[in-house]
């Protein structure tokens, strides 16, 4: 019972006034709902990484396809066909510029490197490469971007308005989405030339379904929490609803949606290239690259190695990203 | 004395983003045979924490029971190995959860659920399984028990449901059983059917009771003796009369006095201010010092160590060291002791 | 207390019901009758789903309601409003809700919630009048000026709380509804909120409808308590005559359910306990809502529905027991 | 719960009559005509053999004559094959094909499942961030590559395999595991997902305190209950796999109807591609409506409500 | 023929053959149909080709007779030709008869039976083959029974002509489109008939055994076939595989013995099997068409040679073909057909027309330049969207933009149908096109070159080029004139580069050095096993 602390005076015992207003103090930094998330995702190793290396690949992109001056469509057939080779970098085996032990850059008589090789006009991959990943970013750009909007205008109005409303714009989904990807780009394939806008139309055509049904999900369940009721009590319009409390509380979920409809995006195009809807020539993306490449997957794989080397990289690093967004948003996660 | 149940210094940690959340720091608490115990306290004191320990249910990652001992019958459980534990689980110390409608499997048959702990602590064939759960059913109040074992639990009501949730944790006549918060989520004619509930089986069967709660009625009327839990600590325990009628410790005074009175009348309602500590940042005294009204020097900076007040009652209280200045407990807890 | 005679709000036969399916409505309220004078404290007790938010909320107008009259202050408000109507009466009537957590918008600042109201009705003329009022506001409520600049999360439940109360406040409402307002936070909380709410009337001279479950809470706050049953009005009566002497039989087995927090009287009670749960609002009994749980139920409590009257002065009931015609004529 | 059903079928017929539809007018819409010498013919010949093909009709009419045909089983006759009816070609191809996609579902779902289990169980471990990374890489590796790769190894290189067909048990096994670990990956990301969430649920918590054994709360407990979810991207997946399936059956020389449906584009053998778009639609419709009648025998909250719990 | 039958170079391990005659092929389209009348595709047209005969049969580019046995005996106008018959049984024991072609001939003249090829007949001139296909000659429009053909007996068939038979006569005989068919079976199979292996009736080298649709077929040697002792094969299987890939690893690892080989896989074949690669040339002419009627700048004569000239047909033979495809500068392909003094037609001009070098291409243009007083030019090039054309079209498109410089070309692929609507309204500068021959005769590649002919779609016109096609055709009797004026008419055509010629088609497959005997000629089948075996390996 005796306290053994020797440091304990009578003066220990002398009250201390604590004021109410000190009880309430909050002790650290003001910290927002998107603070606090990204903070989260930051020490997400995973999602980090990932964000790097889309970034990375963004980056070179950007710049990868002005290295050697060449152009998209820069065609030698003397130089065709030519396996990667880095000079820096002659030691590892799939930077000299062999194949199947031959030394082709000697065989052709070729001085200069191609880092990724070239293809069978001679082009340089590693423009081509770059040039690929940029229209094949761009295009899932469009692509999520228009899906996001339609996806979330349909879901929202359909969620917000609800009643008869909602039930004809669900009765109408219902039968979109009973009808299968391929049907839609089957019908589309026919009647479209292919090209950019085929692609996006073809993205939207079906891409959409999931966010607004994400989006209307979200606002089924926003719209009857109680600060949005307090906000109606206090006599706020739709308008002051939807743009201050429905969208700001949905967009993390659209923000997820969205990193996983980037790589949906981007294999989707790899899809249509495969079936002929794709970019068209000279034009490349990564997914029509790979379909070029993939004749000579068994002679010259490096010219389907380095675009599905980066196509898969989106795609996954897209969907750890994904995943570690949706972690920093959990609300069950947050304390 | 040989207690059924004794916890010694147990410290539970959970790692979480960016800190350590210390959720049980250092309590002591005994349980004998036959005896209802009631943990009361503050939201996030600890108390369903100390519960699951006693399970061994802490989840891992990210909680880990950092140091201390849990005697069961002399066995220190903390050194159990999962399967030793889950022979002790069920059959000599069971629980039941806070809200019945996510507590019981969606998709598995009432009967089946019950039969489960039978079978595998008793050996029970599936045939005589199902008819000792036909028998609980029976023994918690559900009419139609040959009907009833064979639906699913979406099919009863709330109430109805603790009551499996009870059937199922009853089901191997345990030595303890662990009650966390088990009327929150009912209503008040429910409740009551509840807790009379399991003053009959108690009486019936014998078995020891750890009430965890907040509902000081709740208490008043199920607990024999009383554990004030906070801040990840047991500031003050003993009996019911003692803590109802002489508690010691200026937080008991405060949840004593901040309930109104049914059967008195209260002009106001003597409120704590300010809010519980961060366990993830403790602070270096006692924990409830930031809110106490009577609070000194010392107890910023020094956790009390416990005052035996009587053979039953301790407090951990700066104000029960003879230096401290006398203070008269707030008169709205109605019996009031002097400290 | 003085008595306070002035009726604020008057409730007549109030019903609300919600289409659930296409053959099923639910009855949430099923014809309500009450009074709320001004300056008073009128308390809505009853279990789970009985009703109590939504005649709540339909009274505050966030459900239209189905059948029946509301008149605020003399103005008919349970009839179609247009929105300059319904922006007015939420300047008059606001709401504080039960869940902290939910209730406040974690992605607005606590200065931008407690000016919500404020800035929806232009009552400040200058960014600096806003932000003053915002201040006053949270002095009010017993925060601090450094809150204004957090988010709700920050916060614990009882401040929560509090800011919920200061973002009602901030419109000078003359009647609050507070549904639930304490019964999601902790006991050492609750008397925080319920403290700062009396406070709040003595000064400013509200008038509350405070719904709650628990009952000895309503019973200290409240002036007078109704007590719900299955979407209708059991028993309304003062506090002290609701808890001395009730008079509906599902009155007095709430009140004897209640454990209360003091050992001796818990020893020593009488409980009635009643049987099985509350029926579906859906497909309720007919005539009396309560007779599938009353311990006194009579042949005519399933023909006929009991009359919501007068039993004894300023004690209302709907119970055929106190019926003084059935007494009669049975007698 | 007859009456779900009844309004289902509704929406399917619905849906289905919109596809009927909607195949048509594209059809209309196309340039060009189906005869491949078209180059050769004159204007004369070539209105005569519209006139044979009942093309030279107001389109109402073809429309409604489609329909009436359609009605009545006819789908028309393929152009390329010489007016031999097309449905007599779907069934021929069309089991083929749905053996595969069947095999590929099973394949991919079981193996997907334990695959969502392991790494649900493990979560934040490494077993677990493998599971992720492989299978974020299995969805990302275009089938037709990974198919082109198996081949080359193991027919060509190793020869275990042989490199086309499809009758033995032998020349199963590359095609289905081309198609197979797209499934497993998507029926694993979810299964995680379901698993993660799952575990969190407090009646886990409660099965763990009856002292089960771990594998009994995970085996009896959280699986059925992660499961049950599953059903409903099975059923898109299925007919996903079984319509997507076109190029691998072009790799391994598969007679499915994939393969004969990328001739029918080619040559524009419009019957042919109506038939089959309709057949993948109503595979998909069907599987969807199939699904949901599953989901509410197997969840028990369904079956009594008749709905899905929201 | 320059087609690889290499017999002699047997340098295998023995020249015995093998115990088991048995071929395997790869294939990439399935059998469309057997029947005669209907078919027009290359593979129904082999699968006939193997199973069938007619009144003669190609093979390494020359006809030899079949069912007719020998020359016919002509008239001395040279117009009616009347054939006797071999002995020869349909494989359901019955004889073939004269009978049987006569109704083969009317059936594929009877519009009810909806052929698709049947103007085969108006191009030899069959007597009033052309009257009775044209709609709007009411009187003879679908009157088959007035075509001139004529069973005298049995085993004696009489054809009448127009005028003098064409020197291609014999051999176009050997074409589905002029094979006997039985009557009856067609009509107890209905719709049914030549779908499958049992609804047709055989009369060639091979019978076709079996059938699965999708996955391929099989030919039995035919016993009863009347040269049966020169069919060494048992049996040749036939496997459809789509992907080129997969029927190379077909080959690879011996379940297939012969396999086509796209670009892509020739220089490691190349390497790798050295031996067992083959190559040949075909009938197949591809050119760019450049549009002179609608747009004016392409009338200039210097902007057509700068086209001509800036295209290096090297690069794309060798790199992006490189499948033996030869460049070409010429109308009518190379080792074809051989005129009466037995010289191949390009043997006058056996390189073609070249404008000039690349490097030459840019005076031209730059003379083009001045004519027109333009800058620059925009060329909508038209094109089809198969892949293997998409990389022509990637290779022409550069190298035009290359080679002139200020030419900018917006390729235009479309799918075929699209394709041929546009080039036939002239919605199209310059458009990529390719030829192959309906019967084996240079006129295949010329009439179409005159004015408004429905196949001219460039607009170019030439009266002079008008009057020597007039020339040959209706003087068919004079056969070294009727040679000469297409020789001349060639020359003429390319003075003007009213076209781009690219380049002839060429295969290459591989074939193990086991298999001896089999051709891929320039006209024909297009896989000729009919005299193919196996040596023991
Ligand atoms: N799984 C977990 N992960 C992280 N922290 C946890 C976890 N479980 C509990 N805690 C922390 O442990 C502390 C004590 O929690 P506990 O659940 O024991 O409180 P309690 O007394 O039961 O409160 P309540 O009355 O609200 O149930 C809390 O601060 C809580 O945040
Ligand atoms: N928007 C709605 N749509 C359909 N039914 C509703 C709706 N709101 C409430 N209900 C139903 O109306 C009945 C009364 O609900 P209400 O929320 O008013 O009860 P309560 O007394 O407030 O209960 P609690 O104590 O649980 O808050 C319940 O059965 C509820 O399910
Ligand atoms: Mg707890
Ligand atoms: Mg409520």
């Amino acid at each position: 019972m005796a306290n053994s602390n020797t440091d304990i005076t009578k003066e220990s015992f002398a009250k201390v006034n604590l004021a109410d207003t000190e009880s309430e103090k909050i002790t650290g930094e003001s910290v927002s709902a998107w603070k606090d998330a990204l903070r989260r995702f930051v020490t997400n190793k995973g999602a980090m990484a990932s964000m790097i290396i889309i970034a990375a690949i963004v980056l070179f992109a950007i710049i990868g396809p002005h290295f050697f001056g060449y152009d998209i469509d820069d065609q030698d057939v003397s130089r065709a066909n030519l396996p990667p080779k880095i000079g820096a970098l002659t030691w590892i085996p799939a930077f000299n510029g062999y194949e199947n032990g031959v030394d082709i850059y000697k065989e052709k008589n070729v001085t200069k490197n191609y880092w990724f090789g070239t293809d069978q006009f001679g082009r340089d991959l590693w423009t081509r490469t770059w040039k690929g990943t940029q229209i094949s970013l761009i295009i899932a750009l469009i692509a999520t971007l228009a899906d996001v909007f339609i996806g979330v205008v349909y879901g929202g109005v359909s969620g917000y308005f609800g009643g008869m409303i909602d039930t004809v714009l669900q009765r109408i989904l219902e039968i979109i989405a009973g009808i299968p990807n391929l049907v839609w780009i089957i019908l589309l394939m026919l009647i479209m030339r292919p090209g950019l806008i085929t692609i996006t139309i073809a993205i939207l055509a079906t891409s959409w379904l999931s966010m607004a049904r994400i989006v209307r999900g979200e606002m089924l369940k926003l719209k009857n929490q109680e600060f949005v009721l307090a906000s109606r009590t206090l006599g706020a319009g739709d308008g002051r609803i939807i743009f201050k409390h429905l969208i700001p509380n949905s967009i993390g979920m659209i923000i997820i949606n969205t990193m996983f409809s980037v790589p949906n995006a981007i294999f989707f195009e790899a899809f249509l290239s495969f079936i002929g809807l794709g970019i068209r020539q000279p034009q490349a993306s990564l997914g029509s690259l790979i379909n070029d490449g993939y004749q000579m997957l068994q002679i010259h794989p490096y010219q389907t190695l380095y675009p599905g080397i980066i196509i898969s990289l989106l795609l996954i690093c897209f969907n750890i990203m994904g995943d570690g967004l949706r972690d920093a948003f959990d609300p069950k996660l947050r304390r | 004395m040989d207690h059924l149940l004794e916890i010694k210094d147990l410290n539970v940690v959970f790692h979480i983003f960016g800190a350590d959340v210390q959720a049980v720091r250092g309590i002591n608490l005994q349980l004998d045979k036959g005896e209802t115990l009631a943990i009361v306290g503050e939201s996030g004191s600890g108390k369903s924490v100390t519960s699951k320990s006693i399970m061994g249910l802490i989840p891992n990652p990210p909680g880990e029971i950092a140091t201390g001992e849990i005697l069961f019958e002399g066995n220190d459980l903390v050194q159990y190995t999962q399967k030793q534990m889950q022979k002790i689980r069920g059959k000599d110390i069971s629980m039941i959860f806070q809200d019945p409608m996510t507590a019981l499997n969606p998709t598995m048959k009432i009967g089946k659920q019950i039969m489960e702990g039978l079978i595998k602590h008793q050996g029970l064939s599936k045939h005589d399984a199902r008819e000792r759960a036909v028998e609980l059913l029976q023994l918690v109040g559900i009419p139609n028990p040959e009907k009833r074992v064979d639906e699913y639990p979406h099919q009863f009501s709330g109430g109805m449901r603790q009551r499996v949730v009870i059937a199922i944790a009853l089901a191997c006549n345990p030595k303890i059983l662990i009650a966390d918060e088990p009327t929150t989520a009912l209503d008040v004619t429910i409740q009551a059917q509840i807790l009379d509930l399991m003053r009959d089986l108690q009486e019936k069967t014998g078995t020891a009771i750890i009430l965890i709660t907040h509902d000081l009625g709740v208490v008043a009327n199920l607990a024999k003796r009383v554990a004030v839990m906070y801040g990840g600590k047991i500031v003050e325990t003993g009996t019911l009369d003692e803590i109802f009628y002489n508690p010691k410790h200026p937080y008991t005074w405060g949840l004593l006095s901040s309930m109104p009175k049914l059967h008195a009348k209260t002009d106001k309602l003597l409120a704590i201010p300010g809010t519980p500590p961060d366990l993830s940042h403790p602070p270096k005294g006692c924990p409830f010092a930031a809110r106490c009204p009577y609070a000194m020097k010392v107890c910023i900076d020094h956790m009390p160590e416990y005052t035996e007040l009587s053979k039953t009652q301790k407090a951990a209280c700066w104000l029960l060291d003879e230096r401290a200045p006398k203070v008269v407990p707030p008169s709205t807890i109605g019996v009031g002791g002097e400290a | 207390m003085a008595a306070k005679t002035e009726k604020l709000l008057q409730v007549k036969n109030l019903k609300k019901y919600f289409n659930v399916s296409r053959k099923d409505v639910l009855k949430a309220v099923d014809g309500v009758t009450f009074d709320v004078y001004k300056g008073e404290t009128l308390g809505l007790v009853g279990e789970s789903g009985c009703g109590k938010s939504t005649t709540g909320r339909t009274i505050i107008r966030l459900y239209d309601p189905t059948d029946g009259e509301v008149i605020f202050d003399g103005q008919d408000i349970g009839g179609k409003l247009n929105r300059n109507e319904k922006k007015n009466l939420s300047k008059r009537m606001q709401m504080i809700f039960q869940d902290p957590y939910a209730s406040l918008n974690p992605r607005m600042m606590v200065k931008d919630i407690i000016a919500e109201g404020i800035d929806i009705h232009h009552l400040a003329k200058s960014p600096k009048e806003r932000m003053d009022r915002v201040y006053k506001m949270l002095e009010t409520v017993g925060l601090n000026r450094e809150h204004a600049n957090r988010y709700p999360h920050e916060f614990s439940g009882g401040q929560r709380q509090r800011i919920g109360i200061a973002r009602a406040l901030a419109v000078d409402p003359d009647f609050i509804i507070a549904d639930e307002p304490i019964s999601a936070l902790d006991v050492s909380i609750q008397a925080q909120v319920v403290n700062l709410m009396q406070e709040l009337q003595e000064k400013q001279g509200l008038t509350y409808l405070f719904i709650a479950h628990d009952l000895s809470m309503v019973k200290h706050i409240s002036d007078r308590v109704g007590v719900m049953y299955l979407g209708n009005m059991a028993e309304l009566a003062s506090s002290d005559d609701v808890y001395d002497h009730p008079l509906h039989p599902y009155t007095q087995s709430l009140l004897s359910a209640i454990p209360v927090a003091d050992p001796e009287i818990e020893r020593t009670r009488e409980r009635i306990i009643l049987e099985g749960d509350v029926p579906s609002p859906i497909d309720p009994p007919s005539g009396c809502r309560f007779r599938t749980r009353c311990p006194f139920a009579m042949d005519i409590c399933a023909k006929v529905r009991p009359k919501w009257h007068e039993a004894e002065k300023n004690h209302w009931v709907a119970c055929h027991l106190h019926d003084e015609e059935i007494k009669t004529e049975k007698v | 719960m007859g009456r779900y059903i009844l309004k289902r079928v509704g929406y399917m017929i619905v849906t289905f009559y919109v596809v009927v539809t909607l195949t048509f007018l594209s059809m209309k819409m196309l340039p060009g005509t189906p005869f491949k010498f078209a180059n050769r013919l004159t204007p004369e010949q070539l209105n005569q053999l519209k006139h044979y093909y009942g093309l030279d009709q107001p389109v109402p009419i073809q429309y409604l004559h489609y329909l009436w045909n359609f009605i009545h089983g006819d789908l028309g006759g393929s152009f390329q094959y010489g007016m031999q009816p097309v449905t007599e070609f779907l069934f021929q191809r069309f089991p083929v094909s749905l053996q595969l996609g069947f095999e590929s579902m099973v394949f991919g779902t079981v193996l997907g499942i334990l695959l969502g289990i392991v790494s649900g169980i493990n979560r934040g471990r490494v077993l677990d961030w493998g599971t992720v990374v492989l299978t974020v890489v299995f969805i990302s590796i275009p089938s037709f590559i990974f198919a082109a790769i198996l081949q080359y190894f193991f027919s060509v290189q190793i020869r275990i395999f042989p490199v086309i067909g499809w009758s033995g048990p032998m020349t199963h096994v590359l095609p289905v595991i081309s198609i197979g670990v797209g499934v497993m990956a998507t029926v694993a990301r979810f299964m995680r997902t379901e698993m993660v969430e799952v575990l969190n649920q407090d009646y886990i918590v409660t099965a763990q305190a009856k002292g089960l054994s771990t594998s009994a709360v995970i085996y009896k407990h959280a699986i059925r209950n992660a499961m049950i979810p599953i059903v409903t991207v099975i059923g898109p997946l299925t007919s996903a796999v079984v319509t997507g399936s076109l190029v691998i059956e072009n790799i391994f020389a598969i007679p499915g109807i994939g393969s004969q449906f990328v001739d029918a584009i080619v040559t524009n053998d419009y019957p042919m591609i109506m038939g089959t778009t309709e057949l993948y639609a109503g595979l998909f419709i069907g599987t969807i409506l199939i699904v949901d009648i599953l989901y509410g025998i197997i969840d028990p909250r369904i079956r009594v409500s008749g709905g899905k719990p929201s | 023929g320059s087609s690889s039958s290499n017999d002699s170079s047997s340098k295998g391990s023995s020249t015995e053959l093998a115990k088991d005659q048995t071929l395997t092929m790869s294939i990439n389209a399935d059998i469309p149909t057997l029947d005669p009348n209907l078919a027009t595709d290359t593979t129904s047209t082999n699968a006939i080709d193997m199973t069938q005969s007619g009144l003669t049969r190609m093979h390494n580019n020359k006809f030899e007779w079949d069912l007719a046995k020998g020359e016919p005996k002509v008239s001395a106008d040279k117009k009616t030709y009347t054939f006797t018959l071999r002995d020869q049984k349909w494989s359901d024991g019955k004889p073939v008869t004269a009978q049987d072609f006569v109704y083969g001939w009317h059936r594929q003249n009877d519009p009810a039976a909806k052929p698709a090829y049947n103007f085969l007949f108006a191009s030899v001139g069959i007597k009033n083959a052309a009257k009775i296909e044209d709609p709007d000659n009411k009187a003879y429009y679908g009157k088959y029974d007035k075509l001139g053909i004529k069973a005298l007996d049995d085993k004696t068939l009489q054809v009448t002509l127009e005028q003098a038979a064409p020197p291609f006569f014999y051999s176009i005989l050997s074409q589905p489109q002029f094979f006997p068919v039985r009557e009856d079976v067609v009509k107890k199979n209905g719709s049914k008939y030549a779908t499958s292996a049992d609804t047709m009736l055989y009369s060639g080298p091979f019978v076709l055994s079996d059938w699965k649709k999708g996955t391929g077929w099989t030919y039995k040697k035919n016993k009863d076939y009347w040269n049966a002792k020169e069919t060494k094969l048992k049996t040749v299987n036939f496997k459809v595989v789509k992907e080129s890939g997969t029927a190379v690893n077909m080959y690879k690892t011996g379940s297939s013995d012969i396999v086509q080989l796209s670009a892509e896989f020739i220089d490691q074949f190349k390497k790798q099997y050295p031996k067992e690669v083959q190559s040949s040339v075909n009938a197949g002419t591809y050119y760019l068409y450049i549009n002179e009627k609608t747009n004016k700048n392409l009338k200039n004569l210097n902007l057509r040679k700068a086209l001509n000239a800036a295209i290096d047909r090297q690069g794309l033979t060798q790199t992006i073909l490189n499948d033996g495809s030869v460049p070409s500068n010429y109308v009518v392909p190379k080792d074809f057909t051989a005129g009466p003094d037995g010289k191949d037609f390009r043997s006058k001009h056996p390189d073609g027309f070249s404008a000039g070098e690349s490097s030459e291409a840019k005076s031209y243009w730059n003379k083009a330049k001045k004519e027109l007083g333009i800058k620059s030019l925009k060329i909508n090039f038209l094109s089809q969207d198969t892949s293997k054309v998409k990389q022509i079209d990637a290779y022409i498109a550069n190298q035009i933009k290359k080679n002139l410089p200020g030419v900018t070309v917006e390729v235009n692929e479309q799918p075929w149908a699209n394709y041929l609507k546009l080039n036939n309204e002239f919605k199209y500068d310059i458009a990529f096109s390719g030829w192959f021959p309906d019967y084996q005769d240079p006129m295949t590649y010329l009439d179409m070159w005159t004015t408004n002919n429905p196949m001219n779609t460039i607009g170019w016109s030439n009266k002079k080029f008008d009057s020597l096609i007039k020339d040959a055709q209706t003087n068919t009797a004079d056969v070294t004139n009727r040679w000469n004026d297409l020789v001349s008419a060639e020359e003429l055509m390319m003075s003007e580069y009213p076209i781009v010629p690219l380049f002839q088609q060429g295969y290459t497959w591989a074939q193990k050095s086991y298999v001896k005997g089999y051709s891929q000629p320039s006209y024909g089948p297009e896989f000729d096993f009919s005299k193919a075996y196996i040596l023991k390996h």
